[in-house]
């Protein structure tokens, strides 16, 4: 996320309007409490806390989220959106900011987690299900970890936990066409520009 | 039907439950059908009841009201006696109901009956009494509501509607018929018979008759149980349904209520919702 | 688009469509054998679902909004056309079938969806989580061997209690149908703070350090309120939580080892299963010196 | 439309808000078409559906209820019941062919003057546009008698 | 036969210059049951109003027409004109020509005057049809009903009374006092709470003019203004009160312990019991549930025979003057109100509600009152702030602000403006006690909005070192003997971890339980969060939609202690002011109802907003309905779904409306 020395609020922005849209959340709810920030377990670990987020969305500071690795960072766990006083779905509001940075092709700060992402995907594409072994080897090659977890490898071997080969189901044609499609169609799915 | 019906009757009238059973006798054209009032075992016999038992008995209760009286009603029937307990002119506990399953009157006059059921029985969405102590007949499936006459007439042009029904108020002769058969119409003195102010005029006139029309049906929104009986009346054959079933759709439709249903319950013009948004009001 | 046996009660329910879902063919065996064994003990007939494919997991939802959908929808429409209700042990399949279900009953969403599946959706299966199955009979469970004395952190995780509306089985910061569970055991289900505190989801690979950091909080308070063992109904959970606890301990000094095993595991332990039919032996973190002690294995 | 045709309107003002209201629009000194004729009523809920069928039987173009906002009643509740009464009145005039936009229901409150002046002068244009009624017409047309 | 006069006023050249008054006065001599017309330059001076009665006695008018301003205006002025004149005030109808006629449409004379002749028609036909009406005077019992015994009642209760009248306050607890009973020092001035409310308990208990009602309450409600009959429940107390003298024997040896509510379980109390020291009254009631007699007593009843419970009875035994009455049931009675004032207050928020805080599971988490309960010298603890846990004093205490309050989550939307107050003040406090006490107040926003307020916030941080940390506290765990907090700094922008030795909650207001049950029995009003509604929020804040009913204090919505009194005085001088009067003058304007057309299918008695319309039954057996004209208020609503037209309301009946209508086509 690129620092920012004076800020300019744009309210009516697009933004704001897209997260509304898209994720059916009012940020104008947001009041700014912070129990967002106080019970997010990788807040620590964000550049912007979940609270910031939705600030920056109300004051629609687009380049402010949508670079940020708060979008990514994010678990999903939903502890802000469950303890929100105002019962605003936090969780969904930063999977839609990061659905649109992925639409807008905004550079990942996190690249490994995103990295991670599509290998996992990519697996299940060909398999239409998961292959972990794959899924890890693949990873560490391409991230460049190539030790990452390889700790773990005689153990879980040796305990029969990693199937060497993958399953791969019948009509995992199907499967596949379902990524195409999906990816085809969520390529439609309106953007927020402002 | 008839049978049990007649048995019932015995039974009640024996044991003293009611001393008065309102049903139907064969009237004297010995084809249709007329109301009747069995006050012991020995007239048990002149109740009948087939398809020429048209009339809705129920406004007849009004005059027994707290004498314990028997009725054979139908299901439109069954909702006038629900209506009239809910706006405390009955005592559920005062009324014995014999309830009877309808499948739809015929069009009986004294020299035909009709194949097909009469219109308002082809739209009556109730087959089995909406309340009964006694049920005659097997239950049937209700069907749905439907206003198809109505939606028509909804469909035409103001000017055409404004013409048709100033032609069938032109008509009207101010008989008051409808008022006489309506269950719903028992005020003690109608409005239109009071003279401070003389809500209609006297005079046999268009616009008075439009007043008496309109503003009968308006008295009867949410309370109409279209038992059409008011239409079967009217000597000039004015289509008096097409206004009642429209209020009827409308209080569907804006207010989720149905008259006569059940006999607890609040009508739409006591009570209101805060937040209701109702099409037509801003 | 209805869907099938939305009403009824579990307890009467005999016969179930199973999801296992990927982990529990790997990673996850022993989740997967102990279930079906322990099942199998309380008359619960698993029939896994003919054909499914992953449920996207969080990679899905993550990048892609549509396919995090489609990818459960296909699975629910198989388990629609069986006609029972769709088991799933992974919390996290759970969670995307429960909420891909919640999507589909609105209409665009459907309709988008069945064109990316090819296929139109007629009805959905109700989504059930094995917990909730086990509770539903709760009073029913044969215990034959009560695992007295074992004091156990019952760990519920986030997909489970989290969003309410949407997918939640229980309360979300004290939920009790696993600890009801485990005292129906015999066992001892400890008070924590920890129960839904979330371990760090699919982060094990591109951020350990976030792991790392989550799990030693979980693992040290479970062993502060005086835990044996911690129980989850979750492969990543366990995963997260079993598999990195040297690491931990390398990272924090401070010595926060607990065994993390199976609710069905214990289950099957209390209804005198063996401990390797159960695959309790197949843990990082071994839980059997510790049940062992207490007479259990 | 009829060239020079004026409408009459008949308004019934509740005493509290409306009425008020439309005072208001004096004391300001606006302006608005004269064709309206005010009736004052306590509330809105007070206006039988009788007093509307009369107006427009007597050859009134339009006829006018202003309340208070819903929420803002002097007596509580009396706009709320009004609302209902017109959500059945209006459609079914209009059903027997007396046009809805002939029958509105405001809500116009005590210091609303401004929008008091909108809402007649909106209402009398509207009514120009629609035209005189065309009662006697039709019944010529139908050959329905009137009684002299 | 009516005899019309119309007098119309040019209001210098405010009507004039728009409507040309001769065709006008034309017009108006046609009209039918006009004998008399004429023109004033200004018909409100006093040569107008003389010219008014002159021309009724001179043309024996029996009604009059004023065609001039709005009624609004001058409706009174001429209704005292008529009256002199010698007729009924009710006789007189305004046209109302200016403010609706000649000053918007100024510009066209024309128009103006047509409409002008028309404005006036519909007032000389509406006036033909008008007749006396005769406000009813209804007499009033001059005797107040406080219910609630806080602050808020007892100020009231005190006011009314030094001003001439009997009150009866009813409380349901043992004790009067209220909240602010429970509460150690007040902001911002930090004087003693006990030291300022024991002084006005004792005075109203000793009032000659107020009767009090401890543990009792209100079954139910009757009547209308300046005529209220009410039910008042007394709870028995298993003890006499007028033998007990209070010597406090029965309470010290009473064996049965139970957790004190008035400490909020902070302490404990006996079976017979008075919540606090300073209760007022001074007499003990027995807590039937606990007591081990009482226990026996049922279990005797229950019919099991295994060991029986000990009998105890020791406060029987002990009592000097034999005022323990096992048998005492409780006893209804009906009193006589002229006006009612709710005070009925507000409970702390419950916060459990909040999982994650885990209120009720750590003993260490409190609530701001249970702190109060633990630093008041005459509390469980003696003054000295212990922590529940362990006893130990604690260093180190978090504050968390908001619980119960500005969270749509836990349906409590508002902002309960006085924690903000109380934190600060409990900062404060705690430091009073140890110096070595460090706060840290989780805060969202700081509401100080008052005298001295700000100050005393801004005294908190700067002189007794309180940490405010702008941020909503997430989750609450116990770590050994600490509480982990986790909160954030959203002006830093970081989370927090803090570990405490004592948390205390904030926790907001909201209504007493069963104040909904109480306003539906008096038919007024309450708002989603159960606050009750005032009759306007900024011109009538103390008054109801019912007359006669009045609120006070936190019952409305969150108040402080200055605001609760004032308001408490306020409902007073309005009760007062009723009670000033001999007989309540009603508005004549009321409904009526014609029992020969009532059907009785009672539809009036649904819609009526004042349940003003009740039935009744005549000899012929038929039940009709009949108007409370002390209640009903005028709105015609009863008159307008009436079918049969068989009620009908004064000064807008049918007939006149009809007349209007119809007269425009004349």
């Amino acid at each position: 996320m690129q620092t920012v020395e004076t800020i300019t609020p744009l309210p009516q922005s697009r933004l704001s309007g897209y997260v509304q849209k898209h994720s059916g959340q009012n940020p104008l709810r947001c009041y700014q409490c912070g129990k967002c920030n106080a019970g997010c377990p990788v807040a620590y670990a964000m550049d912007l806390g979940p609270r910031q987020v939705m600030r920056a969305v109300q004051l629609g500071l687009k380049d402010h989220v949508l670079s940020s690795n708060t979008i990514w960072v994010c678990l999903q766990c939903q502890v802000c959106s469950a303890r929100c006083p105002m019962e605003i779905d936090i969780a969904r509001v930063m999977e839609s900011l990061r659905l649109l940075a992925i639409l807008e092709g905004y550079p990942v700060p996190e690249k490994d987690i995103e990295l991670f992402h599509r290998i996992f995907l990519e697996v299940v594409r060909r398999h239409g299900r998961l292959h972990e072994l794959e899924l890890g080897a693949m990873y560490n090659v391409r991230s460049g970890h190539l030790t990452a977890n390889a700790g773990l490898l005689p153990q879980l071997l040796s305990r029969g936990k990693l199937s060497v080969l993958p399953t791969t189901i019948r009509d995992a044609r199907a499967v596949r066409e379902i990524f195409a499609r999906a990816e085809a169609e969520s390529r439609k799915a309106p953007a927020a520009e402002s | 039907m008839q049978d049990k019906i007649r048995a019932k009757a015995r039974e009640l009238l024996e044991t003293g439950t009611v001393d008065c059973v309102i049903g139907y006798e064969r009237a004297t054209d010995g084809l249709t059908a007329r109301p009747v009032f069995i006050y012991g075992t020995a007239g048990v016999d002149r109740l009948v009841f087939d398809q020429t038992c048209v009339h809705n008995l129920s406004k007849f209760l009004l005059d027994r009201r707290d004498k314990r009286t028997a009725i054979v009603a139908k299901p439109c029937d069954s909702r006038a006696i629900n209506l009239l307990i809910n706006e405390g002119q009955l005592a559920r506990d005062k009324v014995y109901i014999i309830g009877v399953v309808c499948q739809g009157m015929p069009e009986v006059s004294w020299n035909r009956v009709s194949k097909e059921p009469q219109e308002r029985c082809q739209r009556c969405p109730q087959r089995v009494p909406v309340v009964y102590d006694y049920l005659v007949g097997e239950p049937v499936e209700a069907l749905p509501v439907t206003f198809s006459d109505v939606e028509q007439m909804e469909n035409a042009g103001p000017a055409e509607r404004r013409g048709f029904w100033l032609e069938q108020f032109g008509r009207c002769i101010r008989c008051h018929a409808c008022r006489q058969a309506c269950p719903g119409c028992y005020c003690s003195e109608c409005f239109v018979d009071q003279l401070d102010p003389t809500w209609v005029g006297i005079r046999k006139d268009v616009t008075d008759n439009e007043m008496w029309n309109t503003i009968r049906a308006f008295h009867l929104a949410g309370r109409c149980i279209s038992c059409n009986e008011c239409e079967r009346v009217c000597p000039v054959s004015i289509p008096l349904s097409l206004l009642n079933r429209k209020l009827e759709k409308d209080v569907g439709e804006f207010f989720d209520f149905q008259a006569g249903i059940k006999a607890e319950t609040v009508p739409p013009f006591a009570t209101f919702k805060k937040d209701e948004h109702l099409k037509g009001v801003e | 688009m209805k869907q099938a046996e939305s009403t009824g009660t579990l307890a009467g329910q005999k016969a179930f469509s199973y999801f296992p879902g990927c982990s529990l063919h790997s990673t996850a065996r022993e989740y997967d054998v102990s279930a079906r064994l322990s099942c199998e003990a309380l008359g619960i007939e698993l029939k896994e679902l003919e054909g499914w494919a992953c449920c996207g997991a969080s990679s899905a939802h993550s990048t892609n909004e549509l396919l995090a959908v489609s990818l459960p929808a296909r699975d629910l429409k198989r388990a629609g056309e069986v006609g029972l209700p769709l088991v799933a042990a992974c919390a996290m399949c759970f969670s995307r079938l429960k909420i891909a279900s919640h999507e589909l009953q609105n209409n665009d969403m459907r309709k988008l969806v069945q064109t990316v599946i090819g296929q139109e959706i007629q009805k959905t299966a109700r989504v059930v989580h094995l917990l909730e199955v086990v509770d539903s009979r709760l009073d029913a469970i044969p215990v034959k061997k009560p695992l007295t004395e074992l004091k156990v952190a019952c760990y519920y995780g986030c997909l489970l209690v989290r969003p309410r509306e949407k997918v939640a089985i229980d309360d979300a910061e004290n939920p009790q149908l696993m600890d009801r569970l485990v005292r129906k055991l015999g066992a001892e289900p400890v008070a924590w703070a920890f129960k839904t505190e979330c371990c760090g989801a699919g982060l094990p690979l591109a951020r350990p350090d976030i792991v790392l950091k989550l799990c030693h909080r979980i693992l040290a308070q479970a062993r502060q309120a005086g835990a044996d063992c911690i129980a989850v109904a979750c492969p990543e959970c366990h995963s997260n939580l079993d598999t990195h606890q040297e690491e931990i301990r390398a990272r924090y000094g401070d010595d926060a080892r607990v065994p993390v095993v199976y609710f069905t595991q214990l289950l099957g332990l209390a209804l005198g299963l063996s401990v390797q039919q159960l695959h309790l032996d197949k843990h990082l973190t071994d839980p059997v010196p510790v049940l062992s002690s207490k007479g259990l294995a | 439309m009829a060239v020079g045709f004026e409408p009459r309107v008949v308004g019934f003002l509740c005493n509290w808000c409306s009425y008020a209201g439309a005072d208001m629009a004096g004391t300001s000194r606006m302006s608005y078409p004269p064709n309206i004729r005010i009736i004052r009523v306590p509330c809105s809920g007070r206006v039988d559906p009788l007093f509307v069928v009369k107006a427009f039987q007597m050859g009134a173009d339009g006829v006018l209820i202003a309340g208070c906002h819903p929420g803002d009643c002097h007596y509580t509740e009396g706009n709320y019941h009004m609302r209902r009464r017109f959500a059945l009145l209006q459609p079914f005039l209009d059903y027997v062919g007396i046009e809805k936009e002939r029958f509105r229901l405001e809500w116009v409150s005590a210091s609303e003057g401004k929008r008091f002046t909108q809402v007649v002068t909106s209402f009398t244009e509207q009514l120009r546009q629609l035209g005189p009624r065309k009662d006697r017409e039709l019944m010529a047309a139908k050959g329905v008698q009137r009684a002299v | 036969m009516a005899r019309i006069g119309v007098f119309i006023c040019h209001c210098g050249s405010n009507i004039a210059g728009s409507v040309d008054i001769a065709r006008v006065l034309e017009a108006a001599r046609k009209m039918p049951q006009v004998v008399y017309v004429e023109d004033n330059k200004y018909t409100c001076s006093d040569p107008g109003q003389a010219s008014i009665r002159n021309a009724v006695k001179a043309h024996r008018l029996n009604r009059v027409v004023v065609a001039a301003c709005s009624p609004r205006m001058h409706e009174k002025t001429f209704r005292k004109t008529v009256e002199q004149a010698g007729l009924n005030p009710f006789l007189l109808e305004i046209a109302n020509i200016r403010e609706q006629d000649s000053w918007v449409h100024s510009d066209d004379k024309e128009r103006a005057t047509e409409k002008a002749i028309e404005i006036v028609r519909l007032a000389v036909a509406k006036v033909a049809r008008n007749y006396e009406l005769y406000a009813r005077q209804i007499s009033l019992t001059k005797r107040a009903l406080v219910i609630g015994g806080g602050i808020s009642g007892i100020q009231a209760a005190l006011d009314i009374a030094n001003a001439g009248h009997e009150v009866v306050l009813v409380e349901r607890e043992p004790t009067i006092g209220g909240r602010m009973a429970q509460l150690d020092k007040t902001f911002p001035t930090l004087d003693c709470s006990a030291c300022i409310l024991t002084p006005k308990m004792v005075e109203l208990a000793q009032h000659n003019r107020v009767v009090l009602f401890t543990y009792a309450e209100v079954q139910s409600i009757k009547g209308f203004v300046g005529n209220f009959e009410v039910e008042v429940r007394q709870k028995a107390r298993k003890v006499n009160h007028t033998t007990c003298t209070g010597c406090g024997t029965c309470w010290q040896k009473c064996p049965e312990k139970v957790p004190s509510e008035f400490d909020l379980g902070m302490g404990q109390r006996t079976a017979i019991y008075i919540p606090f020291p300073q209760a007022v009254p001074t007499k003990p009631v027995i807590d039937t549930e606990h007591c081990r007699y009482m226990k026996y007593q049922r279990f005797v009843a229950s019919g099991e025979e295994d060991k029986k419970p000990p009998q105890c009875r020791v406060c029987e035994k002990l009592c000097p003057t034999g005022s323990i009455d096992w048998e005492e049931q409780d006893r209804v009675f009906t009193e006589k109100f002229g006006a009612i004032i709710v005070a009925t207050g507000y409970q702390t928020f419950d916060a459990s509600a909040y999982g994650e805080y885990g209120a009720g599971m750590y003993p260490d988490v409190i609530s701001g009152l249970q702190l109060e309960r633990l630093m008041c010298a005459s509390g469980p603890t003696g003054g000295e702030v212990k922590r529940p846990s362990d006893g130990a004093h604690p260093k180190t205490v978090v504050f968390v602000s908001c619980v119960g309050s500005r969270d749509e989550a836990k349906c409590r939307p508002y902002c309960s403006k006085v924690c903000c107050m109380y934190m600060a003040k409990h900062a404060i406090m705690l430091r009073e006690h140890d110096p070595e006490v460090q706060c840290y107040i989780f805060y969202i926003d700081i509401r100080a909005g008052g005298k001295a307020y700000e100050e005393f916030t801004r005294r908190a941080q700067e002189e007794y070192g309180a940490i405010y940390l702008r941020g909503r506290i997430s989750k609450i765990y116990q770590e050994g003997k600490k509480l982990v907090v986790l909160g954030e700094d959203s002006l830093i922008g970081r989370p927090v971890e803090l570990s405490a030795d004592l948390v205390v909650l904030a926790t907001g207001m909201e209504p007493s339980s069963g104040v909904v049950e109480l306003a539906q029995k008096l038919n007024i009003s309450y708002d989603t969060n159960q606050f009750l509604v005032e009759a306007h929020p900024k011109l009538r804040p103390v008054e109801t939609q019912s007359d006669g009913i009045f609120l006070a204090g936190a019952c409305v919505g969150p108040r402080d202690i200055p605001d609760s009194v004032a308001q408490g005085s306020a409902a007073a001088v309005k009760a007062a002011a009723l009670f000033s009067q001999d007989y309540i003058t009603t508005d004549p304007m009321t409904a009526m109802v014609d029992i020969s057309r009532c059907t009785g299918c009672l539809l009036c008695t649904q819609v009526c907003p004042f349940k003003a319309i009740s039935t009744q039954a005549l000899r012929d057996g038929r039940v009709v309905a009949s108007v409370n004209e002390g209640l009903c208020k005028g709105c015609g609503l009863c008159a307008a779904v009436c079918r049969s037209k068989a009620i009908d309301l004064r000064g807008f009946t049918n007939q006149q409306l009809f007349a209007e209508v119809t007269s425009l086509w004349q």
